[in-house]
């Protein structure tokens, strides 16, 4: 079982990141871009099978530890 | 000789380049990274620093400047271009260098002074080094981790390409004396045709003994030495 | 758009009181609008208006014939080092913020500090960064201190500005309410000043730098109230993400843009972001300004002009620029691809005027709100634990005293270890300027041509700077920052003297002669008074050691409000002091340098007029015995005088081989860190050992009866004005001599060799291995973080 | 339009953040898990409705820039 998280800037707060590449793909020739967001992904293999209680699990760890809930937010899926 | 130093936006160690060169009585100016023309320099030195605050990838925005392309070409024609810290970074995202740099395996930046062993005398970048001479230079950097596939290694160790290792006080490369866990502890390359070099390690901060060490001289002399024998060369054909 | 109405409760939501709201419709002759509001409760904040400390800090020295601009004039406080030089610098505080966020906290508070010094005109050429936490033990003052550690690594680094010094102190007392204090200092001539001033009416006026967010809304009012956890989670939604690459950039761009001479003023959006630097500018120049947000780049939707007022989004510049010069700024800020915009102009009315869309929205007296606000005098009592402090004996305690556990004990204390963790993390050495590295006394810094701001004839508008290649006479700065809490706590006027006191010693002992001070005042909060009378007593203590030491204060940062939801931090005045060295023979590291060298100790080997005999406080008792009490070590300030006068006259007569002060641990430390603490590379230490002779007959050379001194308090009291230095043994003879004249106590203690540091007293000899003691001292910190 | 990326580092290519994030969520008391990946999430908000195209320029910026081929796979969906 795996498990995937998006970790991604909060929509209220700066992400000097996502704007710096923003502008490089615009100089290289991309157009038509809105925006962009760069954050993190987490891939997590699992050896249970128990998606239940994999999810309520990493659903803590997501907010306690792997996401930064000041800035961030975060989406988790069990695959 | 003159020497170019490519200033991107937020290149900080490009001064530092400068005064290393001028120290040595040479000459060194800024070239801006929206221009492309290098104003007929001899040699390139592409800074370290965070071009486009390392965002994304350490050095991956940064290759994509206008005078990249001039580098590029200039490196084609077998110019001599040094790429320090960022300036590595950069050039294995240009490809013009093998291999990639990645996060420390402390996950910590790190700056202190390492010691290095010149793996082959055999480069421009080399050639000056005393043999047995191990040269303390200071590294400054988060990722500088050298990867590359075990084919490209191979190839660099067939061709000689690699010029720098980190190792202890007594020469030995233990894993312990590498400050970022690089593949055999790389510390600075360079090409086929031995006219491009990347190095972590900073030698235009060991330019003078009231910064702590003299030695990364060794490697700029050695550039100018390679130079002006082919200058010399030249000049007796013409 | 509709405005909320103004009601009591909206008011004391902006921390205003009924009188305050009363003078302000007094100033305003009717009732504020709510962006008005929100402009005086930031301005008229703790932070911003310093309402419950300026009566005190008028009491600091502020005057020398070196000051240039002084304390409270502009951003930051300016000293002449000579030949048309100067040096620009000032400290402040990111507490709060990084309670709530460590990583974005800290970096912020570097970007803000690097801003005040690039305002003034001047080059940041170096930061120093001054850090409290609670124990390291806990696994929550891990996460806060590895955060805060990263963020300013990640902030300095990026920026391209070496941290060269600074402090980690670990104590229960800041658990929860951690304190960051940054110090950067900046070069400039004489004629590159800046100022922060709207000159010139029908000046137009710049925003510059990245586009405002709803970031940090209202920090000042944040930051001038308790941390509590609710304060912290109404911040939570709104921290500031800092971006030292746009920094960068548009810290070039405007010493660039000043080269031009087309700017009339110039303020960075440090707290009250676009609200302070505007009315601050105004009421400087006596003029008025007049802004309309619509103009200002805003990255957020739908934001109000109560929300751009009071952003604290980072990176951003204020410029009044020369009419008719308005291309320059242009094609320097898109040389740099920095966004720009004209959002106003001056005007002569004295007022602040804020249009939205054409719409006034604020429309203030400028002086009214940027230097006219209230002003208190605080009660003050002194605290009742003082008293029981005060009486503490060292027969009090169950007395162990075991010298070869104990020493390691107190090298392994984080308090004490070494801090490579933290600065081998820090880009110490870029820009080639860095000569003394972190881990000596202090940091020394030099000045070369490239560190001064581009000059008119450097500037190649539209394409890349040139460096000069014009010489100046090189000169070296030494910085160093010291403010022990536990003394503070004891004795906040002793305490705060010692902090001084110590700073200068640590300048002097790297040869530098002492220029100047700048505070961070960290202390709880100011309505307690009790906690007032710390911060009484405290600015007491700093003003007469000042003044004393002739080291002017040339500007600072107040942080109150300081607590944790467990309760009050040590009351922590961190003092940064600069000093500065011209001749580079002169430059002093702490460690021992080679064989066969004499070690002498300058100063008594213990105070033995006071009754702890030094341990008052120590790290001794707090080690060993976990208390935190007694009276700390007595500070006598003609002394301290004394003693940095004779090292600085040893130094510049060339005899000295390595100085190194007396502080946290001891005598016995303070020569374990002059075996150890030179570091040549990577695990590669320059390991020496030392011979040391502390028996009756050296003791007696001190006119000091051995029999009466505590071994304890001989080995690890922290009895002050004490330094240890070396020499070659045909140079100790003079040594003394000159200490004589000077009539400070001085007398030969060992000589330097082996691979041992031994120490000999009356109670027998005690012996380590230093590749021990470096080991223990060296790693403590990664161990504990691991 | 939205584009997400996904980049990873490739399996040969050690991965330092994975393992110490892996060995933190062990310590504070996860078990049973087999591997951590640690990337990177980026998603790029366009103007154009025109999947197909979106879809063609972005791959080339996410071989050419986004990720680096030596070090790095990439997963491109457009949403
Ligand atoms: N946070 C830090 N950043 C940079 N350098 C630091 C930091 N903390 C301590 N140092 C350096 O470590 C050395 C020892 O610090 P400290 O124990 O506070 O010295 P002292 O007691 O002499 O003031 C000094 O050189 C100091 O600048
Ligand atoms: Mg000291």
């Amino acid at each position: 079982m795996k498990a995937k998280i998006i970790i991604t800037p909060k929509k209220a707060v700066l992400d000097p990141q996502g704007k710096t590449v923003q502008g490089a793909l615009e100089h290289i020739g991309y157009n038509g871009i809105r925006a962009v967001h760069i954050g993190k992904y987490i891939e997590i293999e699992l050896d249970s099978d128990d998606r239940e209680s994999a999810k309520k699990q990493l659903e803590e760890a997501c907010y306690m530890f792997l996401s930064n809930p000041v800035i961030e937010d975060y989406k988790l899926e069990i695959e | 000789m003159r020497f170019a130093v490519i200033q991107f936006p937020a290149s900080n160690c490009d001064q530092d380049a400068i005064y290393a060169i001028r120290f040595l009585g040479h000459n060194a100016d800024f070239v801006w990274h929206k221009e492309n023309s290098l104003n007929g320099a001899d040699v390139v030195i592409i800074p370290g620093g965070f071009s486009y605050g390392d965002y994304l990838r350490t050095g991956a925005i940064a290759r994509f400047s206008p005078i990249m392309q001039t580098v590029c070409e200039f490196a084609k024609n077998s110019g001599i271009v040094i790429g320090i810290c960022n300036g590595f970074q950069i050039l294995c995202e240009a490809g013009l260098l093998p291999g990639a740099l990645i996060r420390n395996r402390s996950l910590q930046f790190r700056c202190e002074h390492v010691f290095l062993k010149p793996a082959t005398f055999n480069s421009p970048f080399t050639c000056k080094i005393p043999q047995e001479k191990l040269l303390k230079i200071p590294v400054a950097h988060g990722e500088g981790c050298y990867y590359a596939s075990p084919e490209t290694i191979q190839e660099l160790k067939t061709n000689d390409q690699i010029l720098f290792q980190y190792c202890d006080k007594d020469g030995n490369l233990t894993e312990q004396s590498s400050p970022n866990g690089s593949l055999l502890n790389i510390a600075g390359i360079c090409n086929q045709t031995r006219n491009v070099c990347g190095m972590m390690p900073h030698p235009e901060r060991a330019c003078e003994l009231i910064l702590n060490s003299e030695d990364g001289n060794f490697i700029f002399q050695s550039i100018i030495h390679s130079l002006s024998k082919t200058a010399d060369k030249t000049a007796i054909k013409s | 758009m509709t405005e909320p109405k103004i009601t009591p409760e909206l008011i004391q939501k902006h921390n205003l009181s009924p009188q305050e709201y009363e003078q302000i419709k007094a100033v305003l002759g009717r009732e504020p609008t709510y962006t008005e509001l929100g402009i005086f409760s930031v301005m008229w904040s703790e932070h911003c208006s310093y309402k419950n400390t300026r009566p005190l800090l008028k009491t600091f020295p502020t005057k020398s014939p070196r000051i240039l601009v002084g304390a409270g004039e502009e951003n930051a406080g300016i000293i002449d080092i000579g030949d048309g030089l100067a040096i620009a610098f000032k400290i402040e505080s990111h507490n709060h913020p990084s309670a709530v966020e460590p990583f974005q906290g800290a970096a912020t508070g570097v970007g803000g500090i690097i801003r005040d010094i690039f305002t003034m005109g001047a080059r940041p050429i170096c930061v120093l960064d001054s850090l409290r936490f609670g124990e390291i033990s806990n696994s929550e003052v891990r996460r806060l201190f590895n955060g805060v550690v990263a963020g300013i690594a990640h902030y300095g680094n990026c920026f391209g500005i070496p941290t060269i010094a600074g402090e980690v102190y670990f104590d229960e007392a800041y658990e929860g309410n951690p304190l960051i204090n940054v110090f950067c200092l900046g070069v400039l001539k004489h004629n590159q000043i800046a100022r922060g001033r709207a000159c010139g009416i029908g000046n137009p006026v710049f925003y510059v730098g990245p586009a405002t967010g709803r970031d940090g809304l209202a920090g000042a009012a944040f930051a001038s109230q308790d941390l509590t956890d609710e304060s912290a989670e109404q911040q939570r939604g709104a921290v500031q993400v800092g971006d030292p690459f746009m920094e960068k950039l548009v810290c070039e761009a405007c010493l660039e843009l000043l080269a031009t001479g087309a700017v009339a003023g110039i303020q960075d959006m440090g707290a009250a972001g676009l609200t302070c630097s505007t009315c601050e500018t105004a009421a400087r120049a006596d003029t008025g300004i007049e802004i309309e947000l619509k103009k200002v780049p805003q990255r957020a939707p739908d934001m109000t002009p109560y929300e751009i007022m009071l952003s604290e989004s980072q990176e951003r510049m204020l410029i009044i620029v020369h009419k008719g010069r308005e291309e320059e700024v242009k094609t320097i800020f898109d040389k740099w691809d920095l966004p720009w915009a004209q959002i106003g102009y001056v005007t002569d009315t004295g007022r602040m005027v804020v249009k939205y869309d054409g719409k006034v929205v604020a429309d203030i007296p400028a002086k009214a709100i940027a230097t006219e606000s209230p002003v208190y005098h605080r009660e003050a009592r002194e605290p009742s634990y003082i008293s029981e402090v005060r009486s503490f004996k060292i027969e009090q305690i169950q007395r162990k005293f075991e010298p070869s556990e104990q020493l390691e004990l107190l090298l392994a204390n984080p308090s004490i270890a070494s801090k490579n963790w933290v600065f081998r993390q820090y880009d110490y050495m870029v820009r080639n300027n860095t000569v003394v590295y972190p881990g000596s006394d202090a940091a020394v810094i030099r000045i070369k041509a490239d560190c001064l701001p581009p000059d008119p004839e450097d500037v190649n508008i539209g394409s890349a700077t040139k460096i000069t290649d014009a010489k100046i006479s090189e000169k070296f700065i030494a910085v160093s920052s010291d403010c022990n809490g536990s003394y503070v706590y004891l004795d906040p006027y002793e305490g705060s003297k010692l902090a001084v006191v110590e700073a200068a010693r640590n300048l002097a002992c790297s040869g530098a002669t002492p220029l100047g001070v700048t505070d961070n005042l960290n202390f709880g909060n100011p309505y307690n008074p009790e906690l007032f009378w710390q911060l009484k007593e405290s600015v007491r203590g700093i003003a007469e050691a000042c003044r004393a030491l002739n080291t002017p204060i040339t500007g600072g940062n107040c942080s109150l409000y300081n607590q944790s939801p467990i309760g009050q931090i040590d009351p922590t005045p961190t003092i940064a002091m600069v000093g500065l060295i011209e001749d580079r023979n002169h430059i002093t590291t702490q460690w021992f340098k080679d064989e066969g060298n004499t070690i002498l100790l300058l100063g008594l080997p213990v105070d033995v007029e006071d009754p702890l005999q030094g341990l008052g406080g120590s790290a001794y008792l707090r080690t060993v015995y976990g208390i935190k009490n007694g009276t700390p070590p007595r500070c006598d300030l003609n002394r301290a005088i004394l003693l940095n006068e004779t090292i600085l006259g040893l130094i510049h007569g060339g005899s000295i081989k390595s100085a190194h002060d007396c502080s946290e641990g001891g005598l016995a430390t303070c020569l374990a860190e002059c075996c150890i603490s030179h570091q040549i590379a990577r695990n590669t230490p320059a390991l020496i050992g030392a011979e040391i002779n502390l028996t009756k007959e050296v003791i007696e050379k001190f006119k000091l009866d051995s029999d009466k001194i505590l071994p304890e308090a001989l080995l690890f009291g922290e009895t002050q004005n004490r330094v240890v230095i070396t020499t070659l043994p045909q140079y100790a003879g003079k040594i003394l001599s000159r200490a004589a004249i000077y009539n400070y106590p001085a007398a030969i203690i060992g000589k330097v060799g082996g691979s041992k540091l031994i120490i000999k007293t009356d109670v027998g000899e005690h012996l380590w291995d230093v590749s021990k003691l470096y080991d223990i001292w060296w790693n403590s910190i990664a161990k504990a973080m691991h």
